[in-house]
Formats: C-alpha cells, structure tokens, sequence
C-alpha cells in the first residue's frame, strides 16, 4: 500500500482533473447555446474530456518525472495534467490564444510541452510510434527516462499498437504501454471491435508482461505502474498494462450517446472512482474532512484561475498563421 | 412520370436515402466504417440504415481502417458493392495502401479482368476549430493517383445523384462530402445544405461539371463547400455589376475540363478557388487545363485563391486567415477583372 | 497419414512449382549477361522466387477448390500454380506478354486470376485485407468457399497482419493465415525483427488458433491446413498457421546474400525438402523409381510448354497501358 | 583551402559518404531502415555504414514502417537526428500518417516549439519494370503537403551537398532519390550517374534550382533522373539548333519559384518534364507558377510531358510508352518553338 502522502497525492491530483474537465464542460457550451454549434464560443472543435479516467493518469504519471516522455491521444487533458503540464498554458491553447503551448496552433489534441516531455495526437494509435521514439533516444543518449504511451481500448486494434509492442520489446526499450479501456469507441463498445476480453492478453504476442487493472482505483494503478515503470528505468524493457476505466461524459462534448443507457450512465456515476477513492481515505484516516474540502476548493482556484488567464489573454495575430511551417 | 412534389432534405438525408435506395434495390451493397451503426455516421451519411437493414447489412467495425477498407476491397473483388466510410479523410495515412494501392490498382494491374465496384466515403473539410488532422481536404491528393473516381457534391440534389451514380459504378470512386454541406444541426447553418431531393432515385453522372450559375465576366471554378462560398461572392459581385460564372466541377476525376475551357472562352477569366493546400494541387491542374485549352482567350492570367500551405490551425482568427471564404472571393474577382 | 493419392499429389504438385521456378532463374538470367541490368531480357524487373518453400503452396493449397480466394505476396509463383493458376498465362504475363494473366499490365508481384480467385500484392502484409474481404463476402453471400491469405514472417510485424487477424477473429470469417516463414525478410533475420520466436503464439492475441507446423515436411502443413480449412468451411472461424520453411534461393533474383553464410546455404539444400520427401515416398513404395522420373519429366515438358508459349506471345500494343485504368 | 583532386563518385557512394561523415561529426544522426545494416540499402545509399559504425547506429528494423518511421519522430523530438528509410515511396501508403500528421507537423502544432529534425530517404521511379507498385515517383503528393521539405538530387554532386543540408536542416527532410541516377552496377547504366564528387563535407542549399544547361530558347524544367533525359534532349536540340535550358527544380519544397520565372523571362517558353502522374501534381504547378509570375513573357502557352494517368505497367513496351524520355522531351520542344 502506497504512503499516504502519496494516497493524497493521487488523491489532489485526480480532482484537479475533475475539476478541470467539468469547467471545460460549461467552457465549451458558452456561445453554443440555444442552438449548438460546433464552431462557436471560446473554445470551438472537438472537446473529449476524460472525466471519469483520472486513476489512470494519476496513479500512472505518479512515478515520473517531467524529463520523462509521455504521448496522449485525442483525449489528453487528464495526462498531461497528471504529468505536471502548466494549466494556465493547456487553457490558453485550448482558448486559441496565444499564451497557449503551441500559440492555438495546436488546439485540445494537439497539446506539445518541451517542459514536460508531453505529446498528443488525434490520430488513433498514431502516438503510440512517437513513444517508442522518444524511448530510443533516451536509450541512445543514456538518459534514464523512459516513455509512456497511452491509448484507448479502440486504438488497441490499429496497426500502429501491434508495430509498436513489437519494436520496442525487440529493442528492450524503456517504454510503459497504457491501455485505459473506456469499454467504448465513440459508440462501439469493446466487444464489437476486439476479437478478445482483455488487451493485456496482447502482451504475450510480443514477449512482455501484460497486466490488468480491473478495476478503475488509482492504487491499483499506482501499484501496477509502479513495477512496469521501474521495469522500464533499470532497462528491463516495456510492459503493457489495461486499467478498466469509466468514461463518464459523452465520446465529445454534444454527443447524443445514443447507444448508451440511462441504466448504464447511472451505474458509473455511481461509481465514480474518486468519490470511492476519497471515501476510504477520509475512513482510514489519510484524509480528514477538511482537508478533502481544500482539496476540492483549491482545485477549483487553480482551474479558474487557468481559465480566466486563458479568457484574458489575447489571441494571436490572423497573420501568424504563416509562421512555423519550418523551423 | 410525374413532377415529385418540393421536398426539402439536407444533404445527409439526402446521402443516406441514395444509399438505403441502392440497398434496396441491390443486394450485395453493404455498408461499413466507424460509427455508421447505431451513431449513423459521425456526420450523419448513414442514419437510419442499421435499422431499416440491421447489423448485417450495416456494420460498425473496429478502428481498423487498413482492415475493413482492404476487407471492402476483397468484397467487391468477390461479388459484394460495398461502401466503407472513412471518417475524416485526414486519416487517410493509416491506410493509404489499401486505397492506393489496392482499391485504385487491381483492375488496371488484372487487365481489367478484376473489377473493384465500391464506393470509399469520407468527411472533409473545416472551418470549426478541429485543428491539424481533423480540419483537410486533400482532395487534390486523391487525385493524382490514378485508379479511382473523385466525387465532391456541393449540394443535396447532386449529393443523392452521385451516390447512386457512386455506387452503380464498377470503378472504385471515393466519394468526399464536406461537413459544410451537410446540413447538420450542429454545424454551423448553412441554407445551400437543404434543398429539393426526388424521392426516387436518379443519378447525376460522374465526370460532368455543373455550372451553378452562370456569368459572362470572370469564371469561378471550384468544388464543394466552395461553390457556396463562391455563389455568394457572385451574389455581391452581381451587386457591383460583376457577372460571375460559378462552375462546379463535381468530380476531379474524371475532370471536365472541356467545361473548364469552354467557361473560359466565355469569360476569358479564371478564378480557381480551392479550400485545399495551395501548391501541387487542384488549383494548377484547373489553371493548367485553362491553359491547355484556352490560352488565347485568357484576358488576364488565371487566378488562385487557396488554402496557404501551412498546417490548419486550431485557433479561429488563424484558421479563418487561411480559408477562401465569399470576401476573399470577391476580392479576388475584382481584381481580376479589374474593378 | 494422407493417402498415397494424396502424397502423390504434393509431390507433384512440388515438383511443378520446383520446376517452374529455376527455369525462372534461368529464363531472368537471358539477356542480363554479362552485365547484369534489371530492366534487360525477356523477363525483366524484380524476380522473387520460391525454391524450397513448395511444401507451404501444395500442402493447404491441397484442400483447395478453385472458387476458394487465394491472396498471395511478392514471392507467389508457387502458391499461384498450387492453387490451379493456367501455367501459360502466368508465364505469359510475367514476360509481359498479352496472353498473359493482365496483359502484362500487372507482372510477376500483382497476378490475378478470375478462374482461381487469386490476387497477390507487393507491399508487404497488404494483402491480409483483402483475403479477409474475401471471406466476409463469402459469408455474406452464403458460398461455403474460403479466404486463404499466404505472407511471409517479415510480414508478421505490419499493422495489416494485426488488423487483419482481430477483424477476421471478430467477424467469425472462413480465412485460413498461412505464415511462411523462412526465417528471413530480404537481409533481415526473424530474430532481429520479431519479439518472440513463434508468429503462430500471437493467434492468442484474437482468440484463434495458432499452429506451428516446426519443419518443412508437406504432410505435417497437410493436416495442419486440412483442420483450419474445415474449420473455415463449417463456420468455426479464422486459424493461424505458421510454417518454419526454407528458402533455398536469393530474396529476389540477383541478390549477392552477403548475409547469409555458405554453410546455412548448404545446409538448406542439403535438407531439401522435395529430395527428402520423394525420399520418404520411394521408400515406402507410394512411389516407384520410374513413377518419381515420370513426375521431374512431365513437369519439365509442362513448364517448357508454358515458357514457350510466353516467349512466342505478342507483346500487347504499346499504346494498350491507356486501356483498363477504369471499367 | 586546395582544390580536391578529381574523385569520381557514384550517386549512392556520395550519398553514403555524406551520410558518414555527419555521424562522424555528430553523434545523434544515425540511421533506421529495412536491410540498411548489412545490405547497405537496397539501393546502396547506406553502404559502408554498418561496418563503420556499428549496429547502434546503423539499425534494421522490423517490415514496421509506421512504428519506425514514428520512433524516428519522436527520437527527433528528444534530441535526435534520425535517418529513416522507406525502401520505395510506394510504400508510403503503409506509414503515411507518420509522415503527414506527424513528422510534418509536430512543429506547426506546437506553435514552434518542437524541432523534428530528421530525414526520411526514400527510392523513387520506373523503367526497369517493377510494375504498378514499385515504379513511382510520387514527389507531387507529398509536395503538396505542408511541413516537410521535399528534396530531389539529379547528380552525385548535389545529392551528397543535398544530404548533408538536409541532415543539419531542424526540419523534417524528404530526401527521394531515384534509382535510375544512384550509379548502381545492376541498373541500365547511366554515365551522368558518376561524377566528381569533394571528399570533404560541403552543402547544396535546399531550396535553389540549379541551372543544368543554360540556353535561351525554351525552358525545361524537370527534377531527378528526368534532368538526365533532358540533357539529352538538350544536345539532340543543340544540334538542331535550338537551345534549351534545362533547370533542375532539386527541391519541391520549398519551391524556387522565381528561378522558374527568372528563365521563362529569358527563354519565353516553358516545358514541364514529370515522371510523376500527370494530374494533380508537379507539371501544373510548374506551370501555374510561370503563369503567376511571367505571364506576359509567354511566347506560347506551356507545355507538359508527364508519366499519364495511369498505374505504371509492367510490360516494357506499355512502361515505355508512358514514360518521357530524351526523344519525347525534344519532340515536344521542337513543338514548343514551332519547328
Ligand atoms: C485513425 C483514426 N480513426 C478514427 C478516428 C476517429 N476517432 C476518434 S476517437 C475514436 C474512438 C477511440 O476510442 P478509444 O481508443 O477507445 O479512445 P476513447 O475515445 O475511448 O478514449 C475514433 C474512432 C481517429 N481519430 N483516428
Ligand atoms: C510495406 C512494405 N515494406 C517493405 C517492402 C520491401 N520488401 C519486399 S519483400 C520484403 C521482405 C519480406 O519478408 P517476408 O514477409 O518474410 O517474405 P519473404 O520475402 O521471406 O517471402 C521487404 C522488406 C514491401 N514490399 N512492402
Ligand atoms: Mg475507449
Ligand atoms: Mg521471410
């Protein structure tokens, strides 16, 4: 069992997710309302929010270091908060505006941090490659770091998931696979589109451990990243792990989820993994009812001062579109 | 037979009613892609096929676009007329193969013993902030390959007329529709995305440019959403006394270029406008056309307004810096024409 | 064990293929001495052929009927004939010539057959879509025929194989996945390119069937073959074989094979498994000395006969590559 | 510095050379690719290396183009300097999406924050029969996409200064070599394929036409092995009195513009040699190009000689008649000047 300061650690850090991702859901409606449209507001395109995965994130990013290497996928926010990315610049990007990482050139999937080594593509399994990538170069330049990848249970039937496994376990490379099964692709379920129960299976296809995470507790997490993480650090090369995880919201921001039931939406709400989460820390005495409350209060300054920094700050200049085609 | 009565469909409606029709009509058309089950197609081509054909006829597949579009190829090689949707044509890069390669190649490599009848969907465009892979239109792309048909409707009549005409053909066609003209609620309004659609069905033939409206000054040459840009930059011209001619090319390949020439000797002027990537594309193969065809009638060297090439950008005063829209349109006319 | 009708068979069948393909080494020699030039001769461009890898072609292609699909790779003169191809029209078109399969559009990589249902693709593992495409249509067409889709180990290691075997595995098709693996992709050895020994152990990956058929003895890929093909037929789904064969040759045609030693060259020869099953057959008495003679001579007087044929065809009109780029 | 003796070098050796001496100089360049180590490349742009510098630094890899040429994405963006090889451009459709959405355009997306510098080598072109999917040239299509620079040597000497630049550029490099001017000894042999070559590193500009053959009545402009054709052609010309020069574009992106204007200037007529497909791409921009930029100069409208819009045949008459070679090249001169 992990200390509790590290249990409250998991604990901060999936609510400033959570937190963060709600604001993003009444962010996204301003300007769409009373007929949505998808191009209006402050922050227009896509939104996928991951509200309901931060035990993935958390537990995962819980063991590295900003100059490890992480790559996300169209459904970033949790990881690269989890991995220290300033939310003040995610906000500024996801506003357009020119504080932002990648001054709006970017957008909500394309989130890129020289500070913490983050990545993310919109582009299903396709981070997956860049991951390797990164952990060649740390092995090339003697660095210990490693890379972590992290994908959805649909990208695990992409071809770039299998061509990926396959490299880096043939290189003995640093790298931890994460798979966070949603049970969902927009609204395929998992076994629609994958020929078996569980992605970790998979591992053995190329060698390496494979490990599953039943259920959706940043402890189980923690504890399973723990060892692929440390596995990766002394060289002992990569390892797959699937935590079973709960997609609370829609696949984006004003779908209809037609496919879903009320049933089933009621049934994860239900069990939303930090409300369970903090309810054995206040009984086991690592958190106290305070100090759960500032957890939640001063999650909520950090995230409006985030956005309000993003609201604020200007957008870039038309003209600059032009710019960084090339370095 | 007689006139059907004034109907109004968007021109998703209008896409998913030529392909229920076909199935109807034909047992071996079947459809498959991402979310084109129950969801109905992330832009709406599909809905209400799964459940007036069911999961047979209807299936939603894994994020496999290698697998199921090669399996939609293997299909139609054996007897089937599937139609397989890739969702966003920018994710073309994970099975360029099968589509190149493969879909657009087998027939010419058999000696034409081997037909490929499918029909490859997908959505293109932007303008809604969906950033860098989300936001393309590469239909210039496309076209340079040889092997396949390039079919890109502007409108809800000619949307269902090519599907039908699509999914008729023994040739592979890629069929692009831009989610600008699809008339989803969620999107932003677009009054040229209803329109009049016969219940019936009837095809508009591929190959055949279709002149949206006609002009005697400048010809406006386009496709897609950018005929409705283009229209209402006319409209404005119009206003100024500019007669605009807007010409729809409707399909790349086959590319009319007899109605390219023949505007031009028209108007002797050309406006190409092209919400792709400016250089290598679309746009030098319609001015090239102009001046394989109608050199000495050119008044003044044809024109291009196109999507710079850069990468599309996320935040909307950049993205909208880059786009064609009706103003750049019309700034650009007037300048050509000399006003 | 087969009958001896059967084992007959194979051998002839091996003996054919073996036949049809060093008189390819030598017909691709004509014209390139002394200088070798790969655009010379009659029969120009890459030549892969596949000397030593007949008991995979004639051991599954045994069960076959003609209305079966066959998808094969850049190496497919031996699966072709195995499965019925008219050897005149394949030599026709790999001359080039109009009587050839494609009217010497397509060539020796990319040969389809209409009477056979056999198509083959150079681009590695691209052609595992198609044979699952095959398959659906079967189904959905309610034929008991089945997909068969040969690629190399090189192969194994693509995307396609991944997806491929997860959509085939999902979907319940008739494909039988025949991995020829003879240890090589071009220069590159399967230790240095594949993560775990066995490509048969990753059917585990989808729930199927991985068989491993460990040396090159066309009986043993037989009654492999012979289960996955009834399996297929009754509706039992896909299966994944992978055959540990030999190929005695270069990767293509003019290849130096500065990788490869003379001592595994010699061995491979040395274990020829045509030589050695012929062997077993003559001893046994399925075969008798001048049955086995009769079988070299016949193939011999059949391969002539096509190469004749292909050399005394017409080239089509230069002006033809206009033609069948649309139906 | 003294003048280096006279060392003739084939087109793969000085590419090799280049690639040795920056490992030398810097230690994150190496290389990745199927049958780079001890093959030596097919088509031999990586000979040498393995013995020289050992399997770390010159890696086969498994038949995984999307997850190497992705490992070199990121390898670039955590310090490195990566070669990747993609045997033939054909096969781009396996790995496209690392190339495209990617390797081009991690640097635009992070606002420019993030350097990819690396350098993706791939073999191009026909004539030896290798059929639909082992004989194209494709550098149109990827010239059409933005964030990557697409580079084209004709000669050894520009190929090893091209390469060496294109390993220091901070960008993504397509370098595509064809394997019609590599010199090898089992290709039709072509003398221009070895040349003299420095031994010391030195660099050729990415982004500057060169000026092949200067002339002053009709302008050819072309790039890789069709630079060869087109010097033929120039000297059949020549003796015929007509002068072509012949530019080499070396690079489609970025594209040297005003060189294709500057000539047009001089010579008044333009025609455009491309072994890629005709439609959609190179020759109608070229083309577009001289009409934005030297409209007025044009004694006659341009002119192109492209591979048609077919898939490559592999019969040798079929592939012969699609390819432009030196006789086509002077043909359509002769017609350009009017004689
Ligand atoms: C190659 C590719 N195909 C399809 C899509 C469209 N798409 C975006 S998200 C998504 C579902 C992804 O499911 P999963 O990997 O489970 O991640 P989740 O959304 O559940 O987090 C799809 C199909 C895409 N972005 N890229
Ligand atoms: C996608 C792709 N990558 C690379 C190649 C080049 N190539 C042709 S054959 C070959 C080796 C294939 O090895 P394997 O699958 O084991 O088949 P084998 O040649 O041994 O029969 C390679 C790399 C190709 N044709 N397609
Ligand atoms: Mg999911
Ligand atoms: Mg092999």
């Amino acid at each position: 069992m992990p200390s509790d300061d590290v249990l409250r650690d998991l604990h901060r850090q999936m609510v400033r997710i959570r937190i963060f991702e709600e604001a993003m859901v009444s962010v996204y409606q301003e300007g769409k309302t009373p007929a949505f449209d998808i191009a209006a507001g402050p922050v227009p395109g896509e939104m996928h929010l991951a509200a309901g995965q931060e035990p993935a994130a958390a537990g995962v990013c819980a063991h590295l270091r900003p100059s490890d290497a992480v790559t996300a996928t169209h459904r970033p926010h949790h990881v690269a908060l989890a991995h220290g990315m300033d939310m003040s610049r995610l906000a500024a990007e996801i506003f357009g505006k020119d504080a932002g990482l990648g001054h709006g050139k970017g957008g909500h999937m394309h989130l890129f941090d020289t500070e913490t080594n983050f990545g993310c593509s919109g582009i299903i399994a396709e981070g997956m490659p860049t991951a390797v990538g990164h952990a060649l170069a740390f092995k090339k330049l003697g660095r210990d770091d490693i890379a972590v990848s992290f994908f959805g249970d649909g990208a695990a039937n992409q071809g770039a998931f299998h061509e990926s496994l396959n490299l880096a376990a043939l290189w003995n490379l640093p790298v931890v696979f994460v798979c966070e099964d949603n049970a969902w692709a927009i609204s395929v379920p998992k076994d629609k589109s994958t020929a078996i129960p569980n992605n970790s299976d998979r591992g053995a296809a190329y060698g390496i451990p494979g490990v599953l995470v039943a259920d959706n507790d940043p402890v189980a997490v923690y504890e399973a990243a723990g060892e692929a993480v440390a596995r990766a650090r002394r060289g002992g090369g990569p390892s797959l792990i699937e935590i079973k995880t709960d997609r609370l919201l829609g696949h984006f921001e004003g779908d209809p989820q037609l496919y879903r039931t009320k049933e089933e939406m009621d049934r994860l709400r239900e069990r939303d993994a930090i409300r369970a989460f903090e309810g054995r820390l206040v009984e086991t005495g690592a958190l106290d009812e305070a100090g759960r409350d500032r957890v939640w209060q001063e999650a909520r300054v950090e995230v409006d001062a985030a956005i309000e920094f993003a609201r604020q700050s200007p957008y870039p200049a038309p003209e600059s579109a032009l710019d960084h085609v090339f370095a | 037979m007689a006139v059907a009565a004034k109907r109004l469909l968007t021109t998703s409606k209008a896409i998913s009613e030529a392909i229920a029709e076909e199935m109807e009509r034909d047992p071996t058309v079947f459809v498959m892609g991402e979310d084109v089950g129950v969801y109905g197609g992330i832009f709406g081509a599909t809905e209400g096929l799964l459940a007036k054909f069911g999961p047979d006829r209807v299936m939603d597949t894994p994020i496999s676009e290698t697998a199921f579009i090669g399996a939609a190829v293997g299909a139609a090689v054996s007897g089937m007329r599937p139609i397989a949707e890739l969702m966003f044509v920018d994710f073309f890069g994970v099975c360029m193969d099968q589509i190149y390669n493969h879909m657009a190649k087998i027939h010419y490599e058999s000696g034409g013993n081997v037909k490929v009848p499918m029909v490859l969907t997908t959505a293109i465009g932007g303008g809604y902030s969906d950033g860098a892979q989300h936001s393309q239109t590469l239909h210039g792309l496309f076209a340079h390959l040889p092997g396949m048909k390039v079919v890109l409707p502007s409108t809800p009549y000619d949307a269902k007329g090519l599907m039908i005409s699509a999914i008729r053909d023994d040739n592979p066609v890629l069929y692009m529709f831009h989610k600008g003209i699809m008339g989803l609620g969620w999107m932003t309004p677009n009054p040229r995305a209803t329109d009049d659609v016969p219940e019936e069905p009837y095809t508009v033939p591929i190959g055949v440019a279709d002149v949206k409206r006609e002009g005697g000054d400048v010809t406006i040459a386009t496709v897609s959403l950018m005929v409705h840009r283009a229209l209402d930059a006319a409209e404005t011209l119009a206003g100024e006394g500019i007669q605009a001619e807007v010409l729809d090319l409707r399909s790349l390949v086959p590319l009319d270029r007899q109605a390219i020439v023949d505007s031009v000797h028209k108007t002797h002027r050309l406006l190409v406008v092209d919400e792709d990537y400016r250089s290598f594309g679309m746009s030098g193969e319609v001015i090239t056309t102009a001046i394989e065809g109608a050199f000495d009638y050119l008044d003044a060297p044809p024109v291009r307004l196109a999507y710079p090439d850069v990468p599309i950008p996320y935040s909307r005063p950049l993205e909208h810096f880059c786009l064609p829209d009706a103003e750049k349109i019309a700034t650009a006319a007037r300048e050509l024409v000399g006003r």
